[in-house]
């Protein structure tokens, strides 16, 4: 399942929602992206996600679609936000559930790789200096990458 | 078609969407973004550099042979930074 | 931070307090273990976790430090229950939070490996056919050995 | 010399814990799993596979080399199977 929302999410919740009344699901594996305070030697006010409607929601799907044919996943929620961020805020969510760790581990970490490197986002750092948008990351790419060697 | 701008490249160009018709030769993507670089230095300064420039026909990612024809949906933008 | 206790835990509120009120974390990993119901080919009833009190806290404390000294961690947390649980439980939770999510995902999996393997406790499961020890597993003594290659 | 016993080990010996006083000889944990398979069947049965008996002393994981002296607390159990 996949959500694109301005509004914040709740781990704790989201956790629990996949999980509940079942009992064939081992491992549960969750991350949470947050917005840093400091970039580079930069301190933040604020960061804008800037996104494609439409586009975004098909990039999700398609990525949640490929975790699901390569591990044994019970479940899989990506939660994306955009809109006006503050230092601190939650970001992104992901969540995978399987009757083994490592599959939902893997999955997990895939997934957050991937989303980085192909759902169509865009972070605008509000910082002292002025507005400045975030470049990509070489090493984003490189963690994406390893995922095709498989 | 539809155009659509994200990012730097929406700041550069200066709009977020606008509707084209691209003569009848631009026939791929990268004759597309050949053909938006001659209409001001705006566009020849967002799409200098093919590194910096990412491209989806009707919302999925495409390469530059990619075909494009009057009734589609494309967006340029540079590389995404989500997550 | 490490806790041992019966009673159940809510990941969210666990992930709320580690990270609140802080704005250099990027990233943060959790995972959770659950009862299965089935244990291979056997429905289980109920499972007891029996450990060691007081050698357990020692051994998670070790295995924190551990990780710690590997990976630029700001903050950890494990939890682990004891006594009588339910298929669908939860069991073991460990949340690690970094600013780099790489860093954050290998501790949060080398804890959670080495817990299982290292960590003094012992499942009784209650099945059908009687209650039986579980076995460690080999996939479990391979996992944790990943990590001294490192 | 306080004796711990957990799982199946506490199971088969058929106690928690116990304390006993292991002759002058006894200054190994190799020595002490041996003098203990003498006390009974139920401690052979327990004890009979070393690779199923893991041993702490002063609750630190510690190999069969390691010395064990009177006031020790020794823990034995079989391979863990948490988290």
């Amino acid at each position: 399942m996949i959500r694109v929302q301005r509004e914040d999410f709740d781990p704790g919740h989201e956790i629990a929602a996949l999980t509940r009344g079942r009992s064939d699901i081992g491992g549960v594996v969750s991350f949470i992206g947050l917005v840093r305070e400091m970039a580079g030697a930069e301190k933040i006010k604020a960061m804008t996600l800037e996104h494609y409607p439409g586009m975004t929601e098909r990039a999700l799907e398609a990525i949640e679609a490929e975790a699901k044919q390569r591990w044994p996943l019970d479940a899989v929620l990506i939660v994306h936000r955009y809109g006006e961020l503050k230092p601190g805020d939650r970001i992104v969510l992901v969540i995978t559930a399987s009757a083994h760790r490592d599959a939902a581990f893997d999955a997990c970490r895939f997934l957050i790789d991937w989303l980085k490197t192909q759902a169509p986002f865009w972070k605008l750092e509000d910082t002292e200096s002025g507005p400045r948008w975030v470049e990509a990351k070489d090493s984003d790419d490189q963690a994406a990458a390893r995922w095709k060697a498989d | 078609m539809k155009l659509l701008y994200f990012a730097t490249l929406r700041q550069k160009i200066g709009t977020a969407e606008e509707n084209l018709d691209p003569p009848g030769s631009v026939a791929t993507v990268a004759q597309l973004v050949d053909w938006l670089k001659t209409r001001g230095p705006n566009y020849a300064a967002a799409l200098s550099n093919p590194k910096l420039v990412r491209v989806a026909v009707n919302r999925e990612y495409v390469g530059y042979a990619h075909g494009v024809a009057p009734g589609d949906e494309v967006a340029l933008f540079p590389p995404v930074t989500g997550g």
